[in-house]
């Protein structure tokens, strides 16, 4: 499979402060983290709040700049491009957030919205043949009939409606790919899946590559099944592999942890969990990391000496499936 | 290299000293900025009054530099950077230069004279409007929407857009002239002659007597401010989850609104206050001038009818240096009020 | 075609929309019309009412009749068209202070947003400096030196004073938008910078804008009339902070039957400020509507 | 089974600018001694509304209309509508405590924990001397798995957002209450946190003998610590019955839907369907059974009249005259 994105050796830190009268403070919100996404593969990555996925998310549609590492698309690191060049590869990869209600301009109807990128990028050359493109996006999204959405303002449009404009404006360009940050949590239970399909159905007919952000792992397996998952914890990534394996044979303590603690929409599989015993309920500020294994305050499975002193190294247990933890050090 | 930028850095985390050392800051650069302005404008006030001692008294160019460079403390054959530095060290020794008007006063002795009857009036009626304000906005929270609410918002909203000057002259007009309540004459000073400075009864009630104009006008020209802004706050912190848990929790009805509404309602006025301050320090120029009311503002007003240049600078930076200390004051009274900002900084 | 008509009639809906919200809140719909009315007495008054500036010994200080509607002044010459010929100046003055003071707001603003770091705490110290200064003695102190001859020169010099408020409130407001989704997305979309700062940021301020314009504005009215009034700007021209200053200086104040001609442009300034505050607040409300008195 | 508190023929309004909200409409519910009772609907459904007028503590723009809330705990019987203040706020906290949704602003920002929990034994007249209340307080601290003495003397803005949850539950159970409403109670922490309160909640329901009421549109959280189940729809009830029976037998077609929309984690990989459309308009009902517009099951009788609960088998209550063909798995 060609590789759409590449992360290698990314970091991104923030300062905070530094000002004239205040102190400054650096956040190490990502360290070393490496990934690659095939053509038309989905990825899907999780982890809680904080943990850096947002960021990733942002970093791979060059809307930040890592602090070092290199992102390449189709091999190319993107800061290095040429201006066209790095047009080409803005335009390939678009984002959908997480808020419906913050992410379309409350000012602009929906045929602003649409029409804007179409005649910027000269994707159309009239205004018909953009009202044409218009009708035709929205027909994709199931926006219809489109005469009843075409010219209504944000506010006007329940938070489904909406997160369909958004995707619909994601597909202005003709993406590669899509980063979906989060795009359906802050909907309604019985309105989420709904956008799942659609998006599925965009990867099915369009070929569509995916980087999907999330917490829920159920929206990961259920929209990931056929690709794969990298699960994030303060900054790195503890495991990578095929969605499958990830999640029916855990390896790292804490998706293993992610995974038991996690509650499930059905009262015989969640009361007969096993749930993990962390050594501590508090996740660690960023500000003031533990040594070694980020994850070795809390791990129930922490060797003193060894997991908090080393900073655990990439193992690849079985084909394709990615393991951060020093435990499995003997094995390999 | 490493201990200083260490004692920075503790600088930097303490708050109170942050704030201490910005007040600082600001009052150096209105010092400079008031030495600039005055020497740099295009009608020097230096030259102008050389060549007034010239034409007047027909002294000779060397004479009336010399007598000029004398009332402002400054040697004029220096460069100007070395005249900024001297200005500086005057400045730090607490000389402010001599008035030209009334020769041989300091400048520091006219501000010693005038200073404490505008403090003295400004921070009363800042008491009493504050205060007031508080409760009155507050209880107008509470009945929100009733016709109580919508008469006193009405006035509030009225009272706080008019300029206190055109209050002033109101009073002035209506209660001193048409209707002849109290005796405008007799008021204007800020003591009557003959009375001693003392904690005796006479004194104080001639004080009051005095300020009770200018108090007058400064509270009614703010207090509506106050009751607008203490309201919104008080219904936005009526909106909090807290406010709701604490009913949940079935707290006492005075324990919830002063503990909890009340003094969280206020947190957000001492911003206010601070610009306030400002306001009403730079409004007693005009007010106490209506009045005649002899404090700072009015020391002001006079010196620059007429130029008296050194009394001028002095009497503008002092009101500058007290209104950025009373901000200074207003922010550590905040910074005990609100525990997030005490510790962490506000971050 | 069909489009443009449609955008239009949108267009003309909002403004509807605008106008029937503000007409929903009384005090704020009272301030509107006598905003208008007011610019348009000062404005087109003058042509219609004439101001004969001679003075008539014979008519000191008339009380109020059909003639003068307001009485006359010490000089026997008519109040009400010295009202109307005396807002002129000070409108104008206001009006450009508030529009030098949004200017520099705006730009400096969303610059130190938009580039932040030393640029940003540079920018946001010499607000709060200037912010701190206590302004009427500062603009008193520079009357003694500058002549403040023409308006513009006093609008500048009221506007350089005037604009850290609206520059924190901008500065603010470019700093919450610049983080929002859907300015992310239309970088994303590769729509440029300025069509971003100009489409996208801008007009989502704009309340911010005018409120702050407005209120501006009245913080002008007040400076000005005060400098006006101690005798620190030259009295060129006839407006209401002249009239005033002549009541005080000229001791009509302690003269019991000039209350007309003191009353009149204190009513008249009162009025204006007092329209533009609470024409704000309801525009406050329509733009916040979570302000309102419930919902 | 014996009744602690009845819900009668229940209806809340609120006025709004564009109408009146019907929130809750006609409802009707008993909470059993003991039980934990989950009320699951998405956003609009009323939840909120209802569990807040349990305690009489609705937005001054909201009126109960119509309906009694019947209280009998602790020897004392109470219709809660028609408390007076005084006895209201004695009430509240002692008898049925509340935990808000959003525990990061529950708590006054200015002053220190300890007198928050000082300021409700105060006001409820509690015959504890200050060491006494100390002691009680660090036990539950403790039971709530927090550093009592640590805890005692922070501000709120001290303690992440998992910490001031657990705070608020100790702090619920202060007073001895006999029931506790929890409204959304891990809505915004991460999996981990959520997890441990949720370990929590099991606990004290075991230790305590408590009557639950839990609000959530997170169905896996009904599955996890429900009895019974309570499904809203629209501010009314759809379907109230045995946690199983929702799950395993459900008989409304919403509760259906619900359930074969959401993706699980642990359980195997199954086809999912979403329900079409968008919740109703609270202002413009829809006539006849409010949900009509999204149900499959729909025939012309359901657009005539809105059915009420009707009990379909022991302890299982539907509002749908097609609950025999559901059942069966006919549609036709």
């Amino acid at each position: 499979m060609e590789k759409i994105i590449e992360l290698k050796n990314i970091s991104k830190f923030f300062t905070i402060g530094g000002g004239f009268f205040t102190p400054k403070k650096t956040l190490r919100v990502l360290e070393n983290l490496n990934l690659s996404i095939g053509k038309g593969e989905i990825f899907c990555l999780v982890g809680e709040s904080g943990c850096g996925k947002t960021t990733t998310g942002k970093l791979i549609a060059g809307l930040l700049k890592p602090t070092s590492g290199e992102i390449l698309f189709y091999g190319k690191d993107i800061w290095k491009m040429g201006k066209e060049e790095f047009k080409t590869y803005r335009r390939s990869v678009q984002i959908v957030h997480q808020d419906p209600y913050s992410s379309l301009n409350p000012i602009k109807t929906v045929y602003d919205i649409l029409s804007t990128p179409l005649l910027k990028h000269h994707i159309v050359r009239s205004n018909g043949q953009c009202e044409e493109k218009i009708s035709e996006l929205l027909k994709i999204v199931d926006l219809t009939p489109v005469e009843d959405f075409i010219y209504k303002y944000p506010h006007q449009l329940s938070g489904g409606q909406r997160q369909r404009v958004v995707i619909a404006r994601a597909l202005t360009l003709n993406p590669e790919f899509i980063v979906a940050d989060e795009a359906v949590s802050m909907l309604d239970v019985s309105i989420r899946l709904s956008i799942i399909k659609l998006l599925l159905s965009l990867k099915k007919n369009f070929d569509m590559t995916f980087l999907f952000i999330t917490h829920d792992l159920a929206m990961a397996k259920y929209f990931g099944w056929s690709g794969k998952i990298g699960v994030m914890y303060l900054g790195r990534l503890v495991e990578i592999g095929p969605t499958p394996k990830v999640l029916e044979n855990p390896l790292h303590p804490y998706t293993k942890a992610l995974l038991l603690a996690v509650p499930e929409a059905d009262p015989e599989v969640t009361r007969s969990k096993k749930v993990m015993e962390l050594r501590s309920l508090d996740l660690p500020s960023l500000l003031n990391l533990p040594p070694g294994c980020r994850f070795s305050n809390r791990c129930p499975f922490m060797e003193p000496g060894r997991c908090d002193k080393i900073e655990p190294n990439l193992y690849e247990l079985e084909p394709e499936h990615y393991v951060a933890c020093e435990l499995y050090g003997e094995k390999v | 290299m490493v201990r200083i930028y260490n004692t920075l850095k503790r600088i930097s985390k303490n708050v109170i000293l942050r704030r201490f050392i910005k007040s600082i800051f600001t009052i150096f650069v209105v010092v400079s900025l008031t030495f600039f302005i005055i020497r740099l404008m295009p009608s020097n006030p230096i030259q102008i009054y050389i060549n007034q001692l010239i034409s007047q008294y027909g002294m000779t160019y060397k004479e009336a530099e010399a007598l000029a460079a004398s009332l402002f403390s400054i040697d004029l054959k220096k460069p100007l950077i070395l005249q900024y530095f001297d200005f500086l060290k005057n400045l730090f020794r607490g000389d402010l230069g001599i008035s030209f008007l009334s020769r041989g006063t300091k400048v520091t002795s006219i501000i010693k004279e005038f200073l404490p009857w505008t403090l003295f009036s400004v921070g009363v009626s800042l008491l009493i409007s504050f205060t007031l304000g508080i409760i009155i906005g507050m209880f107008i929270a509470y009945k929100r929407g009733s016709s109580i609410d919508v008469i006193i918002t009405s006035i509030a909203s009225i009272l706080s857009s008019i300029p206190n000057y055109l209050i002033g002259i109101m009073i002035l007009v209506f209660v001193g002239v048409q209707w002849k309540l109290i005796p405008i004459e007799a008021m204007r000073g800020s003591l009557s002659p003959g009375v001693k400075p003392g904690f005796t009864w006479t004194f104080i009630k001639d004080v009051f007597f005095h300020a009770s104009m200018p108090i007058l006008t400064y509270v009614i020209s703010t207090i509506g401010g106050w009751i607008l802004t203490m309201k919104s706050s008080t219904l936005s912190t009526l909106g909090e989850d807290y406010v709701m848990v604490a009913k949940a929790r079935g707290l006492k009805e005075s324990r919830i609104t002063f503990s909890y509404v009340g003094r969280n309602a206020i947190l957000p006025l001492f911003t206010s206050l601070t610009i306030s301050l400002g306001f009403i320090v730079g409004g007693s120029v005009l007010i106490e001038s209506i009045f005649v009311y002899k404090g700072i503002g009015w020391v002001l007003w006079s010196s620059i009818s007429s130029r008296d240049y050194p009394v001028m600078q002095g009497v503008f930076l002092i009101i500058t240096v007290s209104v950025i200390m009373a901000n200074l004051l207003a922010d550590l009274l905040y910074s005990r009020l609100d525990p997030r900002i005490r510790i962490t900084g506000g971050e | 075609m069909d489009k443009k008509i449609r955008k239009i009639h949108l267009i003309l809906g909002s403004l509807r929309d605008t106008f029937r919200l503000l007409k929903r809140n009384k005090v704020g719909f009272a301030g509107f019309i006598i905003l208008i009315f007011i610019i348009l007495m000062s404005f087109i008054g003058p042509y219609i009412v004439p101001f004969d500036t001679t003075s008539r010994l014979d008519k000191i200080y008339v009380k109020p009749s059909w003639e003068h509607p307001l009485g006359t002044d010490s000089q026997g010459r008519d109040i009400l068209a010295q009202i109307v010929h005396g807002g002129r100046d000070v409108l104008v003055v206001a009006f450009l202070t508030g529009f030098l003071s949004t200017l520099i707001a705006i730009s400096l603003g969303s610059l130190s947003a938009f580039i932040g770091g030393r640029f940003d705490s540079m920018i946001t110290s010499l607000a709060d400096i200037v912010l701190t200064i206590p302004h009427f003695p500062l603009l008193s102190v520079l009357a003694a030196f500058v002549k403040l001859k023409n308006p513009l020169m006093i609008a500048f010099i009221l506007a350089l004073l005037s604009w850290p408020g609206l520059l924190r409130a901008v500065r603010a407001q470019v700093l919450s938008l610049k983080e929002r989704d859907f300015i992310e997305a239309a970088r994303a979309l590769d729509l440029g910078t300025p069509y971003i700062v100009f489409s996208e940021i801008l007009p989502n301020m704009m309340n911010y804008i005018v409120i702050s314009f407005i209120l501006s504005m009245t913080s002008a009215v007040y400076a000005q009339v005060g400098l006006i009034l101690l005798g620190l700007v030259p009295l060129a021209t006839h407006n209401w902070g002249v009239m005033i200053n002549f009541a005080w200086t000229r001791g009509a104040i302690f003269y019991k039957h000039s209350i007309y001609y003191i009353l009149s442009p204190i009513f008249a300034i009162s009025l204006f400020q007092w329209s533009l505050v609470s024409f704000t607040r309801s525009l406050e409300e329509i733009f916040n509507p979570r302000l309102g008195q419930g919902a | 089974m014996e009744n602690i508190l009845k819900i009668e023929d229940l209806y809340i309004e609120y006025k709004a600018r564009r109408g009146l909200v019907k929130a809750v409409r006609g409802v009707d519910l008993d909470l059993y001694k003991g039980e934990t009772l989950a009320v699951i609907g998405e956003s609009g459904s009323g939840k909120t509304t209802l569990g807040l007028s349990i305690i009489k503590l609705l937005p001054s723009s909201a009126r109960i209309s119509q309906g009694k809330i019947w209280y009998q705990g602790n020897g004392k019987k109470y219709e809660i509508v028609s408390l007076d203040n005084s006895r209201l706020r004695k009430f509240r906290w002692k008898e049925i405590a509340m935990v808000f949704q959003s525990a990061l602003n529950a708590f006054n920002p200015v002053i220190k924990i300890w007198d928050h929990i000082v300021d409700t034994a105060e006001s409820h007249d509690i015959k504890m001397t200050r060491e006494e209340l100390r002691v009680k307080v660090l036990e539950l601290l403790r039971l709530v798995q927090l550093d009592p003495e640590r805890v005692l003397k922070s501000y709120p803005h001290e303690l992440s957002g998992g910490m001031r949850q657990r705070v608020l539950i100790a702090l619920a159970l202060l007073l001895d209450p006999q029931i506790i409403i929890l409204d959304e109670p891990t809505t915004a922490l991460d999996i981990l946190s959520q997890r441990s309160i949720l370990e929590l909640l099991k606990k004290i329901k075991e230790k305590l003998n408590l009557s639950i009421i839990l609000i959530s549109h997170d169905l896996s959280l009904a599955a996890e610590l429900a009895d019974r189940v309570a499904v809203m729809y629209a501010g009314s009830l759809v379907e109230v019955g045995s946690v199983y029976d929702i799950f395993y037998k459900p008989l409304h077609p919403y509760t259906m839907g619900l359930i074969r929309a959401v993706p699980t984690v642990t359980a195997s990989m199954r086809e999912l369907i979403s329900i079409p459309g968008s919740p109703p308009d609270l202002i413009n009902l829809p006539e006849g059974c409010k949900f009509h517009p999204r149900c499959e099951y729909k025939i012309e009788e359901c657009l005539k009249e809105e059915p009420k609960l009707i009990k379909a088998s022991y302890n299982h209550y539907t509002a749908c005259i097609r609950w025999e063909n559901i059942r069966n798995g006919k549609n036709n």
